[in-house]
């Protein structure tokens, strides 16, 4: 069979090597790798003909897994081991709308393009490599390489205080990944597992007593916690949010937030079950502080975009409430609500963007009425917003849904701290969209028009998906609930 | 053949080192500081060889073989030490190490 | 008529319809300039969608009683250990049964005049394209609404009518009060829509695993099972948790319907155009809430302690609306909080176990409500102004205005033969058959017997005000005209309709459909003036309520209150609506938004300084530490060997301890 | 078998005396002589262990060679060959390190035998046999060193370089 996976990764790499050296032509090359990316992953969905089982895939779970030997020796076995399961193709998707989507909102960058696409295709690149990777080293080798682009992203292409934002993101999201890192090494090395491949810990660490489980689970969740952003942990969030260029913010919100939750789930929850028990008041904290935290904060902020960042915290507390909750149910809600998040934070970071290009400011209060100057920018920001609040019909709905759904089947009036915060979040982007796009026009430049084309088309994109999947959740749902997830016995 | 207790080996080349060390510690004169770490050499090539002694067959031999490569090693040393000490002597005119900072930022 | 059953399986083709309207509409309006931006094509699809749905109605009204359930799996999760055993599917259909054709009805007939009456009376304003588009939404979301076979689905169509209604009244976006009007009915009804999520998960837990089959997870909570609930066995279940879901059920209906406390948003709503106030927050989107407490009571059933509290929010909220039209000068708030307070009445109906004598008065509600509110908006695109003391005299220009405001008038006010005397007639009635069930029942029944009377009298205040006197108050209005075809056509109708639904009731098919309509559950209703006493003190206090408007406001007199009046502290709490929207406010802007700023602070300064502070601690820590980096080798080498003493203590001494203690990994 | 402890004894003694005396002393040139005898005192406690060619080797290369060289250092770093080294303390630090490392390292002792043991001797011949087999990888990687070495002690003391 083809080497789908392997496949897509030496696209991407070929593409962003290309992208760095095609200077003045770099946006075609990256456009033309993101199309290329976006049909193989589209071969990729065709093609995954559902959970293989645990008999007889090359690594039990996995479909296209493949797996060759890379480090070897007698108390070190590193292979080069990659392969999905419906969890992580539907991060995949994401990946690939997403890449498309900013190469072809920045398709007008003037600041060293080739770099700039180069990084953006780097960054997803790296995302891709950790939702196929099923080898410990080579899963944080690619985590590793998400941090890099996404730094050099917010620290050239970005705002006035761009220098403090990267070196704060930098500082907090490498912090977490070392804890990480021993927390993955030990997870090899104390379970005695006999290589790094995800199969083979796994069945070693599942086994493990709850105390020493709950230790490694700590420090992994700590590492993946920390980019979901858990509440304390978060405040790198908004100051990069702020400082990042538009494709930047698009992916830190769309593809970073994920790899902590993907990771979550992937390496800690599954991994280590009595570990993940024993936690789970601890989390259950950590995702209701997160969840009133961002929305209320929400609430107070003057610029668009930090209001957008908060309640990305808000949203990805809802998903670790769901995966906190221990239940098939939750799981899907969580990998779905991720989706859903990535595609409209997308969004919403986008029409930020435009705002700040076609108004020169994103602060709420100096800008009002925009609508008549920019109906396009203006609908987008209202789609975005609504789908964000959880509206029906868009993508975050049917998440939503089954995530507060799940939370009342796991924690019964606990549900009252989420469902109550829906009001919170539907004042701030309400308030928002009343002060901004309503009322007498106000700090509107003389001369603004409505966003370019390529931003437009940028957004219309997620739009698109956003509406798609919206309508038709089962098409991911199938996917995700054919992975074998708490023990489902698979299609 | 002759018998000597293993312990009495033990203390004095235990007492060699640490005072070899203490000379590393204290001396600022480049050639106390070889003398001093030739001490503490010496004092494992005893170890070496008293336990080599103690050992015999095979193993026994090849202690005395590492403690004879370990005497080459020693002489190197010195030879190296020196020409640091020349070259030293040559940059800051004074073999005080205390006054060769340069290591500090 | 067998063959026009086949119908019932196409309802889907009515949301359907609307939606291929909105599409159309939404992205091609602007380039169609001769076409009214697309109005006259919203027109066209609102028509075909009245065919269908009067084709549905009519084949369930021939045959009443069918239960007609078409559905395709939204979507599903396998059989699971934990959470549903027997797994878990959401599903998208249509049901359609007694109610809801007869919902459908009441949306396509409103909504196609409406849209109809739409094309003259906006022609001037901009933004025509957006407003056809929103329009064609929101009769889409709301057929949905009608037609949807389970709770789910019901509240996805639910949210949409609330965005829908989100962007209509904030039609005219510039104004600022237009836009916080709408952002204040969204924020109100979300609290209830909260509420209302909350009271499905309460349902789906609680009967998961109970009903045919593999139970109602994995059939996919639809509501029925033939012609019967589907949960036949939940109904008069008793317990705290379902008397939970139905108090939250309540608070969803409450704010969509705006019942106290959730009411302030209606009269707000009237910044919209008042084509929408008539379509929305009279005919149908209001009625949402009061058809979902109908649907909960039918099929899944609500506990004794739930109907007490609701019928003591209706019988209240029938009153305390009624006591804030009285004051009010702007006619279409007058109307909007009418329709708070007939909404009332059909939560009481509901509430006393009526569920279809609510929805009846819902049904003929929906045309004489909408019936003034084109009647006002025909007065309103005539003299450009709301106030009720501006104007005065317009009988003589505007006579089918006027008589179609006072058909509309009479109904509301409940005098026979008109419709609403009929419908209203049989919620009294039927709430004075219960009186026994709990001796709190009596206070709120009388409360909504008093409400008759506070009907009759405001509006009649405001027809008088209105078209009786000479000619207006306020000389700059311009000369009163009445409208082309387009707005007479659905006023005649409308007219008809407020006369002639109501005696639908003599019907025998009529009355079949709504008997069915209560499948197994509540009390059979009886129809039509059974209980002559009743129906002739609330007509009598009808006339009187008549009277006394004729009495002070009657051939153009203008009644003030005295200023030393004991009633004028009354009126001024009546002004000021009962100071709800002052309270809601404060704790909007002084609590919720204050506790926003405190937290930013915190955030801010607290949690990112304390990380500062780390920040701090460590570049004053290195700025000691690196002092001892002297550069002298010795150093180094103490350093080296201390490290190593170090790393000996820690192997030879301390881990053997804790291995000790932890007992060998 | 008490004349051999007894002389063990004394050698030990004598050769922590000179170590010390080595470090302590002002004049450099004493210093040079002092370890000059421990380089004997330890010969000789090789011969005592009777490891002949050990012995052999720490005389020639120790006592001679490397006393030579360090003299040699000597005389070239200073003016007068003989001038006193400034006062050194002793630190506290330093002692404590070295006196705590001592006390560890005997502390170790109590996992051996106290009691004596058989020595054993070995031949030259058998030492050369094992050297130059099975431990040539040894001798092969010392003489790549002192090759390095070689050469970078001539880089370091080559003239001219600045």
């Amino acid at each position: 069979m083809l080497p789908l996976i392997s496949l897509i990764l030496a696209t991407l790499v070929l593409g962003t090597v290309a992208t760095f050296f095609a200077g003045a032509r770099s946006r075609w090359v990256a456009l033309a790798t993101s199309v290329v990316f976006l049909l193989e992953v589209a071969v990729l969905f065709v093609n995954y003909s559902g959970w293989p089982g645990y008999n007889g895939a090359l690594v039990p779970g996995f479909s296209e897994s493949e797996s060759y030997s890379w480090i070897h020796l007698s108390w070190l076995q590193i292979n080069y081991t990659v392969g999905v399961d419906g969890i992580s193709l539907v991060m995949i998707l994401l990946t690939a709308i997403l890449q498309i989507a900013t190469v072809i909102y920045s398709w007008a960058e003037e600041r060293r393009p080739a770099a700039y696409f180069g990084l953006v295709l780097l960054t997803c690149l790296g995302s891709f490599g950790v939702f196929v990777a099923l080898d410990i080293l080579l899963f944080f080798l690619f985590w590793e390489a998400v941090l890099v682009p996404m730094f050099f992203l917010i620290g050239f292409w970005g705002g006035p205080r761009r220098r403090y934002a990267a070196l704060k993101f930098f500082v907090y999201t490498h912090v977490a990944s070392i804890v990480m890192l021993v927390g993955l090494l030990a997870l090899v090395f104390y379970s005695g597992a006999s290589s790094f491949d995800f199969s083979s810990v796994y069945a070693a660490a599942r086994s493990l007593a709850p105390v020493p489980q709950t230790f490694l689970f700590l420090a992994l969740f700590f590492g993946f916690g920390v980019k979901f952003p858990m509440v304390p942990f978060h405040t790198w969030l908004p100051d990069a949010h702020v400082e990042a260029p538009t494709g930047g913010s698009v992916l830190l919100a769309g593809l970073l937030l994920k790899l902590g939750g993907y990771g979550l789930i992937r390496w800690a929850v599954e991994v280590l079950p009595n570990g993940f028990h024993v936690s789970q008041p601890i989390l259950f904290f950590i995702a209701f502080l997160s969840i009133v935290w961002g929305s209320v904060l929400s609430l107070s902020q003057r610029d668009l975009k930090r209001l957008v960042a908060y309640s990305s915290i808000n949203h990805m507390g809802i998903v670790l409430l769901a995966i906190a909750l221990d239940s098939s149910l939750g799981l899907i809600a969580a990998v779905l609500l991720m989706f859903a998040h990535g595609i409209v934070s997308g969004l919403l970071f986008m029409t930020s963007g435009s705002v700040h290009h076609t108004f020169g400011s994103r602060d709420i209060p100096a800008i009002g009425g925009i609508t008549p100057t920019t109906p396009a920018l203006s609908t987008m920001i209202m789609v975005g917003s609504l789908a964000s609040l959880g509206l029906p019909a868009l993508i975050s709905f049917p998440a939503e849904f089954t995530a507060l759904l799940a939370t009342w089947n796991g924690l019964g009036y606990w549900v009252f701290v989420p469902l109550g915060i829906l009001v919170v979040t539907a004042a701030f982007y309400l308030w928002m969209m009343q002060r901004m796009l309503f009322g007498p026009p106000k700090g509107v430049p003389i001369g603004a028009h409505d966003v370019p084309w390529y931003e437009g088309v940028g957004m219309g994109i997620l739009v698109a998906f956003t509406v798609l999947f919206g309508v038709l959740p089962g098409l991911l749902v199938n996917v995700i609930v054919s992975s074998p997830i708490k023990g489902w016995p698979g299609p | 053949m002759t018998d000597l207790p293993l312990v009495g080996f033990i203390g004095l080349s235990a007492a060699l080192l640490a005072i070899g060390l203490f000379g590393i510690l204290t001396r600022r004169n480049f050639i106390l500081l070889l003398i001093a770490i030739e001490i503490a050499m010496n004092a494992t090539i005893l170890n070496f060889v008293y336990f080599a002694a103690y050992t015999g067959g095979t193993a026994g031999l090849t202690g005395q073989s590492i403690a004879v490569v370990l005497v080459g090693f020693a002489a190197t040393e010195v030879a190296v030490g020196l020409a640091i000490v020349l070259a030293l002597n040559r940059l800051k005119g004074t073999i005080n190490v205390a006054q060769a900072t340069e290591l500090k930022l | 008529m067998a063959g026009l059953s086949g119908i019932l399986e196409w309802a889907f083709l009515v949301p359907l319809l609307m939606v291929i309207s909105f599409v159309v509409v939404g992205l091609a309006g602007t380039r169609l300039k001769r076409l009214e931006y697309g109005g006259w094509i919203a027109v066209l699809f609102a028509g075909a969608a009245l065919v269908v749905g009067v084709l549905v109605a009519a084949a369930e009204m021939l045959s009443p009683g069918q239960y007609v359930n078409v559905q395709y799996t939204w979507f599903q999760l396998p059989p699971a250990a934990g959470t549903f055993p027997n797994g878990f599917r959401l599903v998208a259909g249509t049901l359609v049964d007694p109610i809801s054709a007869l919902m459908l009805l009441v949306v396509t007939v409103v909504g196609f005049l409406v849209m109809l009456y739409s094309i003259e009376y906006m022609h001037h304003d901009r933004g025509l394209a957006r407003y056809y588009a929103e329009l064609s939404l929101f009769l889409a979301a709301m057929t949905g609404l009608v037609i949807a076979n389970n709770l789910f689905e019901f509240f996805l169509f639910w949210e949409l009518v609330g965005v829908c209604s989100y962007f209509l009244i904030g039609f005219y976006y510039e104004k600022p009060s237009a836009a916080s009007a709408a952002k204040e009915a969204f924020l109100v009804t979300r609290v209830g829509d909260v509420m209302f999520l909350l009271g499905i998960f309460l349902y789906f837990y609680t009967y998961a695993l109970a009903g045919p089959g593999n139970g109602w997870a994995a059939s996919g909570f639809v509501f029925t099972n033939g012609n019967q609930p589907f949960l036949a066995g939940a109904m008069g279940g008793n317990s705290t948790l379902l008397t939970v879901a139905g108090i939250m059920i309540l608070g969803g209906a409450a704010g969509k319907s705006a019942q106290f406390p959730l009411h302030v948003w209606l009269p707000d709503a009237m910044e919209g155009p008042t084509t929408v106030s008539a379509l929305i927050h009279a005919a149908t989107m209001v009625a949402a809430g009061v058809y979902l407490l109908a649907v909960t009571s039918l099929f899944l059933g609500f506990t004794a302690t739930d109907q007490l509290l609701i019928v003591a929010i209706g019988g209240f909220t029938t009153f305390f609306a009624a006591t804030m039209a009285v004051v009010h000068s702007d006619i279409k708030r007058v109307i909007a909080y009418s329709t708070i307070s007939q909404l009332g009445y059909m939560v009481l109906a509901v509430g006393a176990g009526f569920a279809m004598v609510g929805l009846f008065h819902l049904f003929t509600h929906a045309f004489f409500k909408a019936l003034l509110f084109l009647a006002a908006g025909s007065v309103i695109h005539a003299i450009g102004t709301q106030d009720l003391f501006k104007m005065g005299g317009l009988r003589k220009p505007m006579r089918i205005t006027a008589a179609a405001f006072a058909i509309g008038g009479l109904a509301l006010a409940g005098i026979p033969p008109f419709a609403g005397f009929w419908s209203k007639d049989d919620i009294l009635g039927g709430v004075y058959s219960q009186l026994g069930t709990h001796p709190l029942y009596w206070p709120f029944f009388l409360l909504a017997f008093a409400a008759v009377f506070l009907t009759a009298y405001y509006i009649f205040r405001a027809w008088f005000l209105a078209f009786s006197g000479d000619g207006p108050r306020d000389p700059t209005l311009p000369h009163a005209h009445e409208g082309s075809w387009v707005m007479q056509v659905p006023l005649i109708g409308l007219s008809a309709l407020a006369v002639g639904s109501g005696l639908l009731i003599f019907w025998p098919n009529f009355q079949s459909l709504l008997l069915n309509g209560a499948g197994a559950a509540g009390i059979p209703p009886v129809f039509g003036p059974t209980d002559l006493a009743l129906s002739g003190i609330s007509v009598t206090l009808g006339v009187a309520g008549i009277l006394l408007a004729w009495r002070l406001w009657g051939n153009g007199r203008v009644y003030v209150l005295p200023e030393s009046s004991w009633a004028q502290p009354v009126r001024r709490l009546l002004l000021n609506r009962y100071y709800f929207k002052v309270g809601y406010d404060w704790i909007g802007q002084r609590g919720v938004y204050s506790v926003a700023r405190a937290a930013d602070f915190v955030d801010q300064f607290v949690i990112d300084g304390t990380v500062h502070g780390f920040e701090r601690m460590f570049a004053a820590l290195s700025e000691r530490l690196r002092r001892i980096q002297s550069g002298v080798v010795s150093d180094y080498a103490a350093y080296v060997v201390a490290g190593l003493i170090a790393v000996f203590v820690l192997l030879l001494l301390v881990a053997p301890y804790l291995v000790t203690l932890v007992g060998g990994a | 078998m008490i004349l051999e402890e007894l002389a063990f004894l004394v050698l030990a003694l004598v050769a922590i005396a000179t170590a010390i005396a080595a470090l302590l002393v002002r004049e450099l040139v004493h210093t040079i002589l002092w370890i000059a005898v421990f380089f004997v005192d330890l010969s000789a406690i090789y011969f005592l262990l009777e490891a002949p060619f050990l012995g052999v080797l720490q005389l020639g290369v120790y006592a001679g060679a490397v006393t030579v060289l360090l003299l040699f250092g000597i005389m070239v770093t200073r003016k007068r060959i003989f001038s006193r080294e400034a006062a050194t303390g002793i630190g506290a630090v330093p002692f404590a390190l070295a006196v705590v490392t001592f006390i560890f390292i005997v502390s170790v002792v109590g996992e051996f035998p106290s009691s004596a043991g058989t020595i054993h001797a070995y031949s030259p011949a058998d030492l050369s046999q094992n050297l130059f087999n099975v431990n040539g990888p040894w001798l092969l990687l010392l003489g790549l060193i002192m090759l390095g070495a070689v050469a970078g002690a001539i880089y370091l003391v080559r003239e001219g370089r600045e």
